[in-house]
């Protein structure tokens, strides 16, 4: 059962809901000042609050995908800012290869991405989080991967 | 009465109307019991399929309650609906796994509701075997590969149409249903049985006695502990029961559990009764060949030969049996 | 073929005799001509079953791992692949190099008993002689070099991603997670693996195209770094899917971005996601 | 079955003016294991706490979610709170509904809705949380001060004073910093070297301060209280516990070279002191000008001359490593280059046009003038001077986007100087602004306009010479005309940046640094001399611009910092660090390899297997050294290793929950 979803008639008020995986030290940090200085961007983000970005086990960004997230974003600091000084760098190699791997199995790049984020940058973190949610309000709903949960005739069954 | 081979997909057009046909097919280079009108080939000349018809009775995944909990008050609903279905082209060696399955979950005092519903609505149309795989030993089990003894209806195949044998409720129904396609004419097939003979005499028995003889001690150390034996084995029936969560609601499903799996038997705190692959194969083989019997008299080896094709290292139940045959019988 | 089944079995017989190991992990004969499978020779007057022919498809060096902590060394006959399979456990700690004495054999590839063929993983192989072995019974063979190691990578990717999305969708609503492939692999070696761990929630136990995905993903990302490329996983798979491809995939990138890389030929090459460079591919600025 | 509760802020109306508190509340209600909910106008105030402490008695909850501002905020206050309940601290987890919702969303509906989502996230993962404790470590009572300037001796002082043994480094020669160069100090005029040399002298003979001069840090590792930390005192080639600095050598010293003390505008010789007050008033040799270990000519007279026979040309940098509890940061700062910079004012063609330090040099008693203000093409005394402020600063274009805060105070000092020391003079200062934001400040700027000094409004736009003369064009904007005037000499006050090689130290210490490269402050109002590493404290104008007296109190508040842990015998650590799961850990080392504190060891352990006992390796973690990070537990394939507060068990409820 092949799952194409025709971008062009994507529900105009349709909320995409979009994971956002922040370090405590620079990200979490620049999204509490991009709030200080009362900036606005859209409301689609939830951010999950880890240490560093280096815990984000890239089988969280898989369970995302899977339990209907329509977009993950994986954020730190910049590499050599690390509070915790080579977190961000097994970051960067695990998610440059899962990236590709779930580009390879079909998931839109756009909807998974990684950003570095300091804690003084709250415009780039607002940016980020404006254009992740404008492409994927664009890209529509994501049906790859997503778990069908509980269907009436037991679909899921197959 | 007879029903020409030509006229097959239009008995299958028929039944499919009422209920969902399983057939053997060929489909993405997998052989198994798909439903009627899937895009694949339709195979009713190979022996048997890689994939047995089990999952007709007994889905990999099964839903069985359905729950919402809320913070006054907690509704479950068991999950019943089963459509009417039809297995069309069942080899006797799968109709063996359909009788110790019902033994198993309909009789002994214990009525598994799931399977039973199911097993009500199934029709079963068995074809008579034309020639063997080199890996097939049925006959030794105590399978008849010319006549599915306990099928709704028997279709015996001879060259150009299958004689039609309507024995239950179930398939006198269908007989009527295809009573425009039916000619009359009768004609019997040649018995045909396999190469691979068994000597399977008094082998439970004497099975029983060797729990703790040394012919366990060599043979089992190649298996992988992977699940292939068990989930393309007709007869195995082990499951294991999970749930699966979405906020306050959720669904409780059983699902296929392997004995040859490591953590199969594994328990709180680490224990695990069946620490090595050579406990769990000693299980495998005295549950197929012993413990069925002596609970069901009749073996849960249906002699397919799946298991012998399809392990990765060619843990052969045929060797095995003629090995006990050699161990003396106080051994 | 025959001069090499001798000199196994009297290396077998020697070694057996003069107590050096306490069994050999070779290939032995079943019911068939075309079946081979592994068996364990603990007695020298049963070497003769020991047999080098054809069909020698089933890596061994992961049989170590039943037998963690053996009073003397396992021989075991390694190829190419299996060679490179003790190097991946040795690397990950999971056996030691004094506790398994090799019987290196160059191997020429093996055949499919299926379609009696050249095996897929044969014709695929790029290092046939054993890269690491106490005795070298017979002479290396000349080696294939792989141009084409990506090529099926890269016809995936030129796909779109709906296209890539239902190819794959399609091979995950096969599985039937009978989970050979984990079993039978070398670089999956941990003790409790997550997909058994329920209370922790990482996978489900259901079978369906969702939690296949998230097996299938997470697998080829967990051994996408240590994968020696032995074939082993495809040639088990029951349901026959095309597990190297994912394998091969992330294989490719590391090769594009980290440096060109092959897991297990020495035991000091760190696989790709244990390190880091500073200066490593910048993508997230 | 754990019995949560949940508490939603109003924050007054910061909260609440944006999301629907009733709506989040009423959701919250249905929500798994919630069996209590309420809300309040300022749960971190005292009446809000208490409501919270008793609502835990009277509903015996066991798990608290609290809907307020970030954690990065208030967890600290909420924790400290739980700590005097029977709960225990860490079975708490915190929505940010203000910093990443009501403040950052203006649509109701949709900001209650991921309100009720976050609410949502934090009631699925407390009910995953485990009661966590802490454990305590040993503390070195010893702290290392990087910095020599002000800050530096001032910080290390006041430790010293309170009784712990400090060791102050500075990479130059001496200690002094940019202070010890300026002549007179605002807004009271007294002689900076009066005020900065005694400081200097008694950290130098004080006697828990150990002063290490031409030296560097070279590697840190450990933790707050287990500083491990390597510093390389670089070769001067000078046996300083020999030494008398009796100055023969400086005498004798044939090669010439630019001081770097006198910006430039006299010379020193490659054996010297950078200025006479220097502490330790012993010289050092500049080995890349001195001939003989430049290798230019066999000389080796001051080795000759030298009557305590100190010279000794094989010296080499030395390693010294040590540990210590605390760490304070005072690297100062420097000017920036405004020749690359500022081509319109001749970009350093013309020698009168100097900057703010070569003008305190010109002016100082003991610089190259002797005090006279002096030009330095001709050595004239300049009858009309023009002051430029803000040249780098407060331009983003071209310098800096920042005021350095101290320049419209000591430009008006620099004028005041000016008119006081050359009779008859003309002071002419173009500005933006004048800030005068200390004590007696702005009463010092009143007196330098009454003084006579002009002050022109407006940016001077270029520099040129004509006869003889320096004519800088700019506008008055107060009165809309252009304005040029000749001058025989400029000074440009330049911006302040960050001293050069901050950035190793800032890596070292794994401290982060802002847009600006200044060192980046734990919290600019509340923590503003801590740094996110625990234990490393900053003072001065490394964490950016400022005068003298902020500095000095930076200073002393980061001393007070490291005083406040060496009066405990020992440090609470953090309990949110990793914890092995031996049965699941197959030892295969992924973890040791990845943790940057090397907190990850592999350890052979005992084991009975089947009934056989066996030795196997596993993963073992020391609680001091891990700080928590878990790049360990995303590592590890089977997750044998697990962050105890942000367990995978945890996240993946996060996740789900965000899902729904």
């Amino acid at each position: 059962m092949s799952v194409d979803v025709e971008k062009k008639n994507v529900d105009p008020n349709w909320e995409p809901k979009i994971l956002s995986f922040s370090c405590n030290w620079c990200t979490y940090a620049g999204a509490d000042l991009a709030g200080l200085n009362r900036m606005k961007y859209p409301e689609n983000v939830r951010v999950i609050r880890v240490p560093c970005s280096g815990r984000v086990n890239p089988q969280f960004v898989l369970r995302a995908f899977q339990k209907g997230s329509d977009g993950v974003l994986v954020c730190g600091c910049h590499p050599g800012d690390c509070h915790y000084v080579t977190g961000n760098y097994f970051t960067r190699r695990r998610f440059l290869l899962m990236q590709r791997f779930l580009e390879y199995n079909g998931i839109d790049p756009r909807r998974f991405q990684a950003r570095w984020i300091s804690g003084a940058e709250a415009g780039k973190f607002r940016d980020t989080v404006t254009k992740v949610s404008n492409d994927i309000k664009a890209l529509g709903p994501n049906k790859k991967f997503q778990e069908s949960w509980y269907k009436e005739r037991g679909e899921s069954n197959e | 009465m007879k029903l020409s081979k030509s006229k097959v997909n239009q008995a299958l057009d028929m039944l499919a109307k009422e209920a969902t046909v399983l057939v053997p097919m060929i489909v993405d280079g997998v052989s198994k019991f798909a439903p009627w009108g899937t895009e694949g080939k339709l195979a009713l000349d190979i022996v048997n399929t890689l994939l047995p018809p089990k999952d007709a009775l007994f889905p990999q995944t099964e839903k069985m309650y359905k729950y919402k909990v809320s913070a006054e008050t907690a509704e479950v609903k068991e999950i019943t609906d089963s459509d009417k279905q039809v297995v069309f082209g069942l080899r006797s060696c799968d109709m063996h796994s359909i009788d110790c399955m019902d033994a198993v979950f309909l009789t002994k005092g214990y009525v598994d509701n799931f399977y039973s519903r199911k097993r009500e609505n199934l029709t079963t149309i068995a074809i008579n075997c034309t020639k063997s795989n080199p890996t097939c030993f049925c006959d030794s089990m105590g399978v008849d590969p010319n006549n599915a003894a306990s099928a709704d209806m028997q279709l015996i195949d001879i060259g150009d149409a299958y004689v039609v044998e309507a024995r239950t409720e179930k398939g006198k129904a269908v007989e009527a249903l295809w009573q425009p396609l039916l000619e009359a004419g009768e004609g019997t097939a040649t018995p045909i049985s396999c190469e691979l003979k068994l000597d399977m005499a008094g082998l439970p028995a004497k099975l029983r006695g060797m729990f703790e003889s040394d012919i366990w001690d060599d043979g089992y150390q190649a298996c992988i502990g992977c699940g292939t034996c068990t989930y393309i084995c007709p007869t195995c029936y082990c499951f294991d029961i999970n749930a699966e969560n979405h906020g306050q609601e959720g669904v409780q499903f059983r699902c296929w559990d392997s004995c040859m799996f490591s953590e199969y038997t594994r328990m709180a705190g680490g224990h695990n009764p069946r620490p090595s692959k050579k406990e769990r194969l000693r299980n495998r083989f005295m549950h197929k060949l012993a413990y069925f019997d002596e609970r069901y008299n009749k073996n849960l080896c249906a002699g397919c030969g799946r298991c012998v094709v399809n392990c990765p290292v060619n843990i052969d139940i045929t060797r095995f049996i003629e090995k006990v045959k050699e161990v003396p019988v106080n051994g | 073929m025959s001069d090499i089944q001798q000199e196994l079995r009297k290396t077998a017989r020697e070694l057996l005799e003069s107590g050096e190991v306490g069994y050999i992990i070779g290939w032995g004969k079943g019911r068939f001509a075309n079946q081979t499978h592994p068996i364990f020779v603990k007695d020298p007057a049963k070497v003769d079953e020991l047999v080098w022919d054809d069909y020698c498809l089933s890596t061994l060096a992961k049989y170590t791992q039943d037998d963690k902590y053996p009073e003397k060394k396992i021989g075991i006959c390694v190829r190419g692949c299996d060679s490179r399979a003790v190097n991946r456990l040795i690397q990950d700690h999971q056996l030691k190099r004094e506790d398994v004495y090799l019987i290196g054999i160059p191997c020429s590839g093996k055949l499919d008993p299926e379609t009696n063929e050249p095996a897929k993983k044969c014709v695929e192989c790029a290092h046939r002689n054993p890269v690491v072995y106490d005795v070298l019974l017979g002479s290396p063979v000349e080696e294939v070099p792989q141009p084409e190691r990506f090529k099926e990578v890269e016809e995936l990717e030129a796909m779109t991603p709906d296209e890539r999305y239902n190819y794959w969708a399609d091979v995950y609503d096969k599985c039937i997670r009978c989970y050979a492939c984990r079993n039978v692999c070398p670089a999956c070696n941990c003790r409790e693996c997550y997909t058994d761990q329920y209370r922790v929630g990482w996978q489900g136990k259901q079978n369906n195209r969702a939690e296949n995905q998230i097996f299938g993903i997470t697998r080829a990302y967990h051994v996408g770094d240590r994968c020696i490329e032995c074939g082993e996983c495809q040639r088990v798979c029951p349901m026959g899917l095309p597990l190297m491809k994912l394998n091969r995939k992330m294989l490719k990138d590391i090769n594009n971005l980290f440096g060109a890389y092959e897991a297990g030929l020495d035991t000091e090459t760190k696989p790709a996601l244990g390190h880091y460079e500073t200066n490593d591919v910048e993508e997230f600025m | 079955m754990s019995r949560t509760g949940v508490f939603i802020c109003h924050c007054g109306t910061n909260i609440a003016a944006v999301v629907d508190i009733a709506k989040v509340v009423e959701k919250a209600k249905s929500m798994p294991n919630v069996v209590y909910v309420e809300d309040n106008k300022y749960t971190c105030s005292e009446p809000g706490q208490q409501a919270i402490k008793d609502a835990i008695v009277k509903h015996k909850l066991d798990r608290i979610v609290i809907g307020s501002c970030s954690p990065r905020m208030h967890e600290p206050t909420f924790r400290k709170m739980l700590a005097s309940t029977e709960i225990n601290p860490y079975m708490l987890e915190i929505a940010n509904l203000r910093e990443q919702c009501s403040w950052v969303h203006t649509d109701r509906e949709k900001a209650t809705d991921k309100a009720i989502d976050l609410v949502r996230m934090a009631v699925a993962k407390v009910a995953k949380n485990h009661a966590l404790f802490t454990s305590s470590i040993p503390v070195t009572k010893r702290a290392l001060v990087v910095g020599g300037g002000i800050a530096g001796i001032q910080a290390a002082l006041d430790i010293a004073d309170a009784g712990y043994p400090v060791t102050l480094v500075e990479r130059e020669p001496s200690l002094g910093g940019k202070m010890v160069m300026l002549d007179k100090t605002f807004p009271t005029m007294d002689c900076s070297a009066c005020i900065c040399t005694p400081k200097m002298v008694d950290a130098g003979q004080h006697p828990n301060i150990t002063v290490m001069t031409s030296c560097e840090v070279e590697k840190v590792s450990g933790y707050i209280g287990n500083f491990e930390v390597t510093i390389r005192q670089k070769a001067t080639y000078v046996d300083h516990s020999v030494c008398t600095g009796c100055g023969i050598c400086e005498l004798k010293c044939p090669s010439k070279v630019t001081s770097e003390f006198e910006q430039g505008m006299a010379q020193r010789r490659a054996i010297y002191k950078p200025f006479p007050q220097a502490v330790p008033a012993k010289p050092v040799i500049d080995a890349a000008n001195c001939r003989k270990l430049n290798g230019k000519a066999k000389c080796g007279i001051c080795q000759t001359q030298c009557p305590q026979g100190c010279i000794n040309f094989e010296d080499e940098d030395k390693l010294i490593t040590n540990t210590y509890g605390a760490i304070v940061i005072a690297t100062g700062y420097e000017l920036i280059d405004w020749k690359s910079i500022y081509g319109e004012y001749g970009g350093g063609q013309y020698p009168d046009v100097i900057n703010g330090l070569q003008f305190e040099r010109l002016v100082n008693a003991s610089g190259p003038t002797e005090g006279h203000i002096l030009r330095p093409s001709d050595g004239k005394e300049p009858k009309s001077v023009v002051i430029v402020k803000c040249v780098g600063s407060r331009d983003p274009n071209k310098g800096k986007g920042y005021c350095s805060r101290a320049c419209c105070m000591y430009a008006a000092k620099h004028a005041h100087q000016v008119l006081e020391k050359i009779d008859n003079a003309q002071c002419y200062v173009f500005y933006i602004d004048v800030r005068t934001a200390g004590k007696a400040y702005e009463e010092f700027y009143t007196r330098t306009l009454e003084d006579g000094a002009i002050y022109v409004r407006g940016r001077v736009s270029k520099i040129y010479e004509e006869d003889g003369k320096l004519i800088c064009k700019g506008e008055d904007t107060l009165s809309g005309q252009t304005v040029s005037v000749a001058a025989d000499m400029v000074v440009l006050e330049t911006a302040m940046v960050p001293a050069a090689g901050v950035e190793k130290v800032a890596t070292l210490m794994t401290i982060s640094r802002d847009n600006d490269n200044w060192l980046q402050e734990a919290h600019p109002k509340l923590r503003p001399v801590e740094t996110h590493t625990a234990g490393v404290f900053l003072a001065g104008v490394c964490q950016g611009p400022k005068d003298i007296p902020d500095t000095v109190a930076q200073a002393s508040a980061s001393a007070a910092k490291v005083c406040g842990i060496f009066s405990k015998a020992e440090l609470q650590t953090n309990p949110m660090i990793s914890k092995v799961d031996i049965e699941k850990c197959s030892g295969c080392g992924d973890c040791a390899g990845i943790c940057p504190y090397k907190a990850i060891s592999m350890q052979d352990m005992e084991f009975i297997e089947h009934g056989k006992k066996i030795t196997r390796r596993v993963s073992t973690v020391n609680s001091g050294l891990c700080q928590g990070c878990g790049a360990c537990v995303a590592g590890c394939r089977p997750g044998a290793i697990d962050l105890l507060g942000f367990t995978n068990a945890q996240i993946l409820e996060e996740v789900d929950a965000l899902c729904l």
